[in-house]
């Protein structure tokens, strides 16, 4: 009970700000969040569902959409539906992944850049140039070749092609609120380097990352199935929804294989798309640049 | 006197969609200018001078919310159909902007933006003749070097050439009235006197009614026949200039004459009116002035007053009777001294 | 003002002529060639063109039109049947073979098929050591014992090498032309043979058809050989198309930009309901199997004869075959075709958990046992070996086996064959020629064979079976009823080593539109293309 | 901005030597045994002839001499040979470039001009039906894997509608017109061959389309806030004050502006095809470097991945370069300050 209660004071104030936070979005951006709490929430219960086992095969193969298996079943005769919801478990969570590792790192080495300028800034930015400038399916597909197929590799590839985009953002933001004031002022008033750039300049800088993070979230996803799609992405038999949407495609007259995954993968791309766009207008009002 | 007048407005308001319900930016104001003079519209940012010239003019957001009315040469503007006011606009009434450099389109050369102007109410001139016709307005407007000038863009001119060449758009084809919005708050004060002479030289020549709105007094000292003073969306004093300097009774008015710099008083201490005027979000209750006037009494808080000829100028102050009097007695000294 | 406008009507009907003009000749020009074009739509698996070098499904395919081998297989795929060699004949123990070529034959530039261009082109395919070079293995001498009469002696009977230079891949090369092209036979020709890239340019057989293009991946063109000394070809020209998957194909073959489509499967064939399209749906020579590995790193001493042999209880045979293409394929027995000599008596292996299960116990196999399956990420004759791999590790989790998946790509794959590190593997096998033999060289476990290096890694002995060794060279040296015997011993040897488990033998999706005739599956050369025309 | 620019292009080598020394380095840290695409599977016990072709293909050599003999034969134009096709890879990729070029510069102009048209529509009717739904479709076209709205397509325009063939550049019948660029379109006009650029282009449509689609939404997106954000401006309220209509407005003011941010994303935007065309390229059986990179990719034909990186990175340098100069030469206000 007192724990409840010492919580108390923070919680409601914090859960307010979240909600006044979502309202002042636009209804596209708060679809968005709907639609990807509902992906949350499936991808941390799904196992508690009652759903058939997504690997094992449940009917006769190929059947269309029925009342016992509601999007139909694949080649294999597995329920497409709980494949579907199984396979946010695997393709939300890389993407996640993808997304966090490429902030993380690119942010950490563009505000490296930015901040310490010289050789660093030099040697990162180089960097940064010469990875984008291969073709992002190129450079992922011949990582992705060179490593071997599977997930976690086509992870790997994916953050290599992305974390220079956030360097390059965070490079820019850094340089930009290094000149402020504060900063100055704390530099002046002998703050030290890492002080300085941890408490007084990246608070300031995440806007633009988090609203590209969000909108590329979705787009990892979809490059996650073109790399499946190769055959360099996800291995069976996990119903990861670029290779089940491949595998629908091998099988196009039986529709239904793919339409579930093709649904899926479209509804976190739109959300994010949505959302990132809500965010857009409610942390950047600068307008577009 | 006895011809209609070029424009006459009468309870004009302008009000924008806000988040509780509409918000008036302009609450019902009344103008009037003749033929020929010029009109000062003064006040400060936010007092709803540009808004309402631009709401008679159709140019706000069409979110906006006009009424009331304004006859141009007799003909309503307010409520007129888009089409109709568009022969007006540029045509029969030239408008010039505060910031040449953004007015301008940066990525279109001033020649073809004077040329625009031209053509769009003028179909049937031949290219020849409209590329004559803008380089005669940038010499009239004294620009050097016009057929250089010509082919530049806005950025590539100095402000004061940039606002010559705006002049020159708006009279490109002869209107009768000209509204000047601020013409002269983005410039050099030397600049700002040639513009201003510029401005009264080509009105007197050709015979353009003007309005001429600004923040500063000083501007329109010379040259207007009519001052209005607004605030808070309202006029609070309207009266021929002359009186206005001289026999002012309302006490933002005298704020803003005692803000003027003089060239006789230089070495006296510049006097500002403390506070900020009211957001239109958030107007006071009562006289919208209240809040930052020295001679504000409760009762000032409580209503607001309409305008009302008192002593030699039209007043929206309760106190204006005071005022005038204490003006022409004793109590003089005091508002001289600042205690405004 | 006039003379302008009058200039520009003259302009502008000058313009129209031309038009006109373009337009007439145009028709003109198609009404010339009006020659009528095959087209096959295939993704193509081409990694030559040249024949000693070659070795795919496409190339049979390519060579079978471009080249004539001496012999060939005729229409019953069993039937040996003469091609430049108008006759032979051999010694009673099937060690020396004796071609008498047709003296008409000629090459497309009009020169004659002589003795000395077979010769010539047996000790390239020998000397080459391409893929295809083991059709040559054991010949001791080629010679041209006249212009038109060629002999080869072997070092060991070996009853099946008529069956062997039947295949497309030793089809005769006008040996002028070659060499011009900077082909060699001689010993040096393994590293010094120069002509692999001028083969993708020039053909130099004595076809019926001659290459115009090829592009890779993306069009094969032939035309017909004018200097043919045969039946011309139906078909003055043949297009073998780029199409990457079965459902792209059996799209053009609806919409008729395709006359064949060969790579339909099953599936897909179902929703061709057009009358203007064909599909039959015949058995096939080609077969896909899995394979255990008990030589890697993993598996050594737990994939025991006897625990090999409980998992291939533990398949399901038949669902197999309903999963991976739909119920059109037939189970086999032994890795040797059915159809092939000996297959006629082996009964294909049935599911038998219980058995599969009391055999683990036995073995204290019954849990626990996890295996990593390498396989080539493909889809072979309608087979996806994903779908097929999956299907294995939902029968092997029956009986308490845990398999991994590692679909790779086909290098990785060799690598990993290479490295002991896979258990499992999959994979497919369609004949190079018609007979038992080459099953017997390629899967057998005799030393020093692929297989037995793949799935004995460094513990050869895990795998090896001697007996097979013997077996095959008895077979070698019998002919007819008396070879398949020994073939049909071999196949229950082969089984009994339950290292090689075919799983299905895939029917063949043969699709054409309805107007095109003399489409048929060959079990050496694939599709004949001569033999095809429009109704 | 002058400087600028030839500071860009001054890096354009530097930024191509780092390319190249990255693509050789990918493809020789491969997984797979180069060799396995080049010994038959039967002769790999044979040391004899794994010898041999390793000192044919170079492979005996320690990496150092090799990065250095594909430095020196790259910059004479000599990418090795594809163990794929056993061809020059230059070769391979001059002829499947223009096809890939081809795909991709339709794309770009079904993606930019339906994008723009989008946008300005939105932007005119802000927050209407047709603002939403036309959003909501441009932003379906990169929300879908090209790869499975590419065959939905295919089969509801090829197969049932007949609007348009099948796959590949060209009816397999036709022979591919002798031409300069490359592009048949284009070699069929300039032939004056009415019927072969007919056919071309029909081929080239429904490619186009889906490959458009993908980028029409990033267009839209930008040239409607883009051009809200123009229409905010003051020379928008001057404009309307000479008595311009909206749609001169629109036109002549707000577009002008509004597209200069838009140049900037279509080097964006070519990245973005050139993924798509990759996959795109798979499904429509068009023989261009995206095909050619998937197969090398499947089949660790390292000559031919590092050629196509390079190759794919050189176009892509070069569109943002070219980006860059669209973008200085639209905007007077950056040409004298330069």
């Amino acid at each position: 009970m007192s724990a409840v209660e010492t919580l108390r004071p923070a919680s409601p104030s914090r859960a307010r700000r979240a909600w006044t936070f979502v309202r002042r979005l636009p209804l596209t951006g708060q679809i968005g969040i709907l639609i990807l709490l509902f992906w949350a929430v499936t991808l941390l219960t799904v196992q508690f569902w009652p759903l058939v086992d997504p690997l094992m095969m449940a009917g006769r193969r190929l059947q269309p959409p029925s009342a016992d298996h509601w999007l139909g079943t694949d080649a294999l005769g597995r329920d497409v539906l709980s494949r579907t919801l199984h396979g946010s478990t695997y393709t939300i969570p890389v993407a996640l992944m993808v997304v966090v590792s490429a902030v993380v790192i690119g942010s950490a080495l563009g505000a490296a850049a930015g901040y310490l300028g010289g050789w660093t800034d030099a040697v990162i930015m180089r960097a940064a140039d010469v990875t984008l400038s291969f073709p992002p399916i190129l450079l992922a597909m011949t990582v992705a070749a060179t490593l071997g197929p599977g997930l976690p590799n086509a992870g790997l590839a994916m953050v290599i092609v992305w974390w220079p985009i956030y360097a390059r953002l965070m490079r820019a933001q850094v340089l930009e609120v290094r000149t402020r004031e504060h900063v100055e002022a704390a530099i002046a008033g002998g703050a030290g380097r890492g002080r300085v750039l941890v408490v007084h300049i990246l608070p300031l800088c995440w806007t633009p990352t988090l609203i590209n993070a969000t909108m590329d979230f979705g787009q990892v996803a979809l490059l996650a199935a073109s790399l499946s799609f190769i055959g360099l992405g996800a291995v069976p038999p996990s119903p990861e929804w670029g290779s089940m949407i491949s595998e629908g495609a091998a099988k196009f007259y039986s529709w239904w294989i793919a339409f579930g995954p093709g649904m899926a993968i479209l509804s976190v791309v739109l959300a994010t798309a949505f959302l990132g766009d809500g965010l857009r207008d409610v942390l950047d009002r600068r307008g577009p640049k | 006197m006895s011809a209609a007048p070029l424009l006459e407005i009468r309870d004009l308001r302008a009000a924008f969609p806000g988040p509780h319900g509409p918000v008036e930016a302009v609450r019902g104001i009344d103008l009037m200018l003749d033929a020929g003079e010029v009109l000062g519209v003064v006040g400060e940012s936010g007092s709803g001078k540009s808004v309402a010239m631009m709401a008679l003019l159709q140019l706000l957001p069409p979110s906006a919310i006009v009424s009331g009315s304004a006859r141009f040469k007799g003909r309503e503007l307010v409520g007129m159909p888009r089409g109709e006011i568009r022969q007006i606009l540029g045509q029969e009434i030239g408008c010039i902007f505060q910031d040449p450099l953004s007015a301008f389109n940066p990525v279109l050369t001033i020649g073809d933006q004077i040329l625009e102007a031209i053509r769009l109410h003028d179909r049937k001139i031949s290219t020849q003749d409209a590329k004559r016709r803008v380089l005669d307005l940038l010499a009239s407007v004294s620009i050097p070097q016009p057929d250089r000038r010509v082919d530049q863009y806005p950025h590539e001119f100095s402000g004061g050439m940039r606002q010559r060449a705006m002049i020159a758009m708006a009279l490109a084809n002869n209107p009768s009235l000209l509204i000047a919005d601020e013409p002269t708050t983005a410039l050099d004060v030397t600049v700002q006197a040639q513009i201003l002479d510029l401005l009264r030289q080509l009105a007197a020549e050709r015979g353009i009614g003007m309005v001429l709105i600004t923040h500063d007094l000083g501007v329109v000292a010379g040259m207007a026949r009519d001052i209005a003073v607004m605030y808070g969306g309202r006029v609070v004093e309207t009266g021929t200039a002359d009186d206005i300097f001289y026999d002012t009774c309302h006490p933002y008015t005298r704020g803003l004459i005692a803000a003027m710099p003089r060239l006789e008083k230089i070495t006296e201490k510049l006097v500002s009116i403390e506070g900020t005027p009211p957001s239109i979000f958030d107007r006071p209750a009562g006289c919208s002035f209240a809040p930052r006037c020295k001679l504000a009494l409760p009762d000032c808080r409580a209503t607001d007053p309409s305008l009302r000829p008192v002593h030699r100028t039209s007043v929206a102050c309760l106190r204006a009777e005071e005022i005038v009097a204490g003006t022409q007695g004793a109590v003089r000294a005091e508002f001289e001294k600042g205690a405004l | 003002m006039n003379t302008t406008s009058s200039f520009k009507t003259t302009a502008r009907r000058r313009g129209t002529a031309l038009l006109f003009g373009t337009t007439s000749a145009l028709m003109f020009g198609s009404a010339v060639a009006a020659q009528d074009t095959l087209v096959v739509g295939r993704s193509m698996d081409v990694n030559s063109l040249d024949p000693s070098r070659a070795f795919c499904d496409t190339c049979q395919i390519y060579l079978t039109a471009v080249y004539e081998p001496l012999i060939t297989l005729g229409a019953d795929n069993k039937t040996l049947e003469p091609k430049l060699a108008a006759s032979w004949e051999h010694n009673e123990n099937f060690t020396e073979f004796t071609f008498n070529l047709n003296p008409e034959a000629v090459f497309s530039d009009g020169s004659p098929v002589e003795a000395s261009d077979v010769v010539w082109t047996f000790e390239r395919l020998r000397n080459l050591k391409g893929s295809p070079s083991f059709l040559m293995d054991g010949t001791q001498s080629i010679e041209a014992v006249d212009a038109h009469t060629v002999k080869v002696t072997v070092d060991a009977p070996n009853s099946e090498f008529l069956n062997k230079v039947s295949a497309p891949y030793t089809g005769i090369l006008n040996t002028e032309a070659a060499m011009a092209g900077g082909a060699l036979a001689d010993e040096t020709a393994a590293t010094a043979d120069g002509a692999e890239g001028w083969f993708l340019e020039n053909s130099v057989g004595s076809g019926p058809f001659v290459l115009v293009n090829y592009a890779p991946e993306d069009e094969l063109r032939l035309s017909r050989n004018d200097s043919y000394y045969g039946t011309a070809p139906a078909f003055a020209e043949v297009v073998i198309t780029q199409m990457q998957d079965s459902v792209i194909q059996a799209q053009a073959l609806e919409t008729g930009s395709v006359d064949i489509a060969m790579q339909i499967d099953a599936d897909t064939a179902k929703s061709l309901d057009t009358p203007d399209v064909v599909t039959e749906i015949i058995p096939s020579f080609n077969f896909v199997y899995f394979a255990f590995m008990p030589g890697s790193t993993a598996m050594k001493d737990k994939l025991t004869p006897q625990v090999r042999e409980a998992l291939t209880y533990a398949v399901d045979y038949d669902g197999m075959i309903e999963f991976t293409v739909g119920g059109n394929g037939n189970k086999i027995a032994a890795p040797i075709p059915n159809g092939f000599p000996g297959t006629q008596n082996l009964e294909p292996r049935a599911q038998d958990v219980e058995k599969a299960k009391s055999m683990l116990a036995e073995a204290g196999m019954d849990s626990g046992l996890e295996m990593v399956a390498v396989y080539p990420n493909d889809n072979v004759y309608g087979v996806d070996l994903n779908v097929m791999m999956q299907k294995l590790q939902q029968d092997f989790a029956q009986v308490g086996v845990e398999v991994t998946l590692k679909p790779v790509t086909y290098p990785v794959w060799r690598e990993e064959m290479a490295a002991g590190t896979a258990d499992l593997t999959a994979v497919y096998y369609a004949p190079d020629y018609y007979g038992s033999g080459q099953y017997a060289a390629y899967f057998g476990m005799t030393e020093g064979s692929t297989w037995v290096s793949r799935a004995g890694y460094q513990s050869p002995e895990t795998v090896l079976n001697e007996k097979e060794g013997e077996i095959y060279a008895q077979a070698l040296a019998a002919s007819g009823e008396e070879a398949a015997a020994k073939y049909e011993e071999l196949g229950r040897e082969l089984m009994a080593d339950n290292v090689i488990i075919p799983l299905v033998s895939p029917n063949l999706v043969l699709a054409h539109r309805a107007d095109i005739d003399g489409v048929r599956y060959s079990a050496c050369c694939n599709l004949p293309l001569a033999e095809i025309s429009r109704k | 901005m002058l400087r600028y620019l030839i500071r860009r292009v001054l890096g354009v080598p530097f930024l191509l030597l780092g390319v190249a020394s990255v693509a050789f380095i990918l493809s020789q840290s491969t997984k797979g045994d180069p060799l396995s695409a080049l010994v038959p599977e039967r002769m790999m016990n044979n040391p004899e002839i794994v010898q041999a072709v390793e000192a044919q293909w170079g492979l005996d050599k320690p990496l150092p001499v090799r990065y250095v003999v594909y430095m020196k034969n790259l910059v004479q134009g000599d990418m090795g040979t594809s163990f794929n096709t056993r061809r020059p890879v230059a070769r391979d990729i001059a002829e499947r470039l223009p096809a890939t070029l081809e795909l991709v510069v339709a794309a770009m102009i079904v993606g930019t001009t339906l994008g723009m048209a989008i946008g300005l529509l939105s932007a005119r009717f802000r927050h209407s039906i047709f603002d939403n739904a036309a959003r909501g479709f441009a932003l379906l076209g990169s929300s879908l894997p090209i790869f499975w709205s590419g065959l939905i397509m295919l089969y509801i325009f090829s197969v049932q509608l007949k609007w348009t063939p099948g796959t590949g550049r060209l009816d397999a019948r036709t022979q591919a017109p002798e031409g300069v660029t490359g592009f048949y379109t284009v070699d069929a006009l300039l032939a004056g061959n009415g019927g072969l650029f007919i056919e071309a282009l029909s081929h080239l449509a429904l490619p186009a389309l889906v490959l458009g689609w993908s980028v029409i939404g990033i267009v839209a997106r930008l040239v409607r806030s883009s051009l809200l954000d123009a229409l905010g401006q003051d020379y928008v309220r001057t404009a309307r004050a000479k008595g311009a209509s909206d749609r001169v407005v629109l036109i002549n003011h707000a577009l002008r502006n509004a597209l200069i941010p838009v140049l900037t994303v279509l080097g964006f935007t070519f990245a973005y095809l050139i993924t798509g065309a990759v996959l795109t390229e798979a499904i429509f059986s068009w023989p261009g470097i995206g095909s050619y990179a998937v197969s090398a990719a499947r089949s660790l034909d390292y000559p031919a991945i590092g050629g196509v990186t390079i190759v794919g990175a050189t176009a892509f340098l070069l569109a943002n370069l070219v980006t860059d100069i669209a973008y200085a030469w639209a905007n007077p206000r950056i040409k004298v300050s330069g």
